[in-house]
């Protein structure tokens, strides 16, 4: 199964769940966000997304993970907005019968996630600027 | 003429200033057609940036037509994550 | 910094932390028990521990990842005694600057978790029968 | 003579039906001696599992010779996680 979500607010993040029975492996991943971004210091990112298509593309990427690895599901939230250092912008669970394909999938998911799935960070400096992230340590 | 809506993200949004764009152009159009010229709108600022084209919220892997009412988006590099 | 417990009733997570400033990556994996082992369908599994050793070697094991891995810190609870179907027995978090060190440590420690740590399972059967894992399958 | 202390675990366990034994040695008597009678006194329900030897409590990579007081333990491959 496959759950995608984007949202604005702090991640609330899936509950613990111990009726699985053939889920050996659970694996989370937690993105956060660091206090320096290309070596400037920031107080936060905001995350902007193309919606619709952040979206589309991130359920899409869900399911070719889950064709191409032998898990059973994957759950992804994934912040939008600002997001202040130190807290998770990302939160992503797969469960699997082994731990293996498990981290086999949540890597593979997580390098095409930032290739393709439209969403982009803005730095908030500490003196309260706004620049796309890439543009802060031109 | 068709008429086209262009969204803005990261760093096309910052070089041009806006979210969004509607320009209207000749039948025909393509997409690497309008890359060009939203290349020279943002006067030099988008030199050097990638960009894929999304066109209808789909990533286009060739250059295409443009349709009237077309959704385009120059997408720069992604950040996730 | 290192936190190891080996204890004998259901694992408390740890709590999610958003005061970390430099670690991009949270990367948490919980072993659950699956409902069959070597084929055969089963209630629960039994960890046993050596206890004293068990404890010293999960520590040492610790210490070797932080060393091998840029890493930042590594927790780990592992649960011993009697633990239902669907139940966590390990429950490790990593946390490190980027995501990719994060895994490998992970893949790496709990490889080597199942090659030197001093616990074993025992099958609990449907028929309420005891055995140790590896003999189940005849 | 020197008193040993066996810890058994696992395989161990369930084929010598102990938690724990003690036995008197002979002065020199070493690991790998050890290892032989255990694997005597379980008539063969130890033949093909591998086992390391952990004497107070540290695996030790080489035969050593015991001492009086030895905590030693027959460590079947251990299945943690």
């Amino acid at each position: 199964m496959i759950k995608i979500d984007i949202v604005d607010r702090p991640l609330e993040f899936f509950p613990n769940d111990d009726s699985r029975l053939q889920d050996g492996a659970e694996l989370i991943f937690n993105g956060r966000v660091r206090a320096t971004e290309h070596g400037d210091s920031i107080t936060a990112l905001e995350y902007e997304q193309y919606e619709g298509m952040a979206e589309n593309e991130l359920f899409q990427l869900a399911e070719e993970t889950c064709k191409k690895f032998p898990i059973h599901d994957l759950f992804c939230k994934h912040r939008v907005g600002r997001v202040n250092v130190g807290e998770t912008s990302l939160h992503v669970a797969i469960w699997s019968k082994h731990r293996q394909e498990g981290i086999d999938a949540m890597s593979w998911f997580i390098v095409e996630l930032k290739k393709r799935v439209p969403i982009w960070k803005w730095a908030i400096m500490e003196d309260g600027s706004r620049i796309p992230s890439e543009c802060s340590h031109g | 003429m068709i008429k086209i809506n262009i969204k803005c993200f990261s760093q096309v949004k910052y070089a041009l200033d806006t979210d969004e764009l509607r320009l209207e152009l000749k039948n025909g159009t393509t997409s690497v057609e309008l890359e060009k010229m939203i290349r020279e709108k943002s006067k030099g600022k988008l030199d050097g940036i990638s960009m894929r084209i999304a066109v209808n919220q789909k990533y286009i892997p060739n250059d295409i037509k443009l349709h009237d009412g077309d959704e385009v988006a120059f997408i720069p590099p992604v950040q996730g994550g």
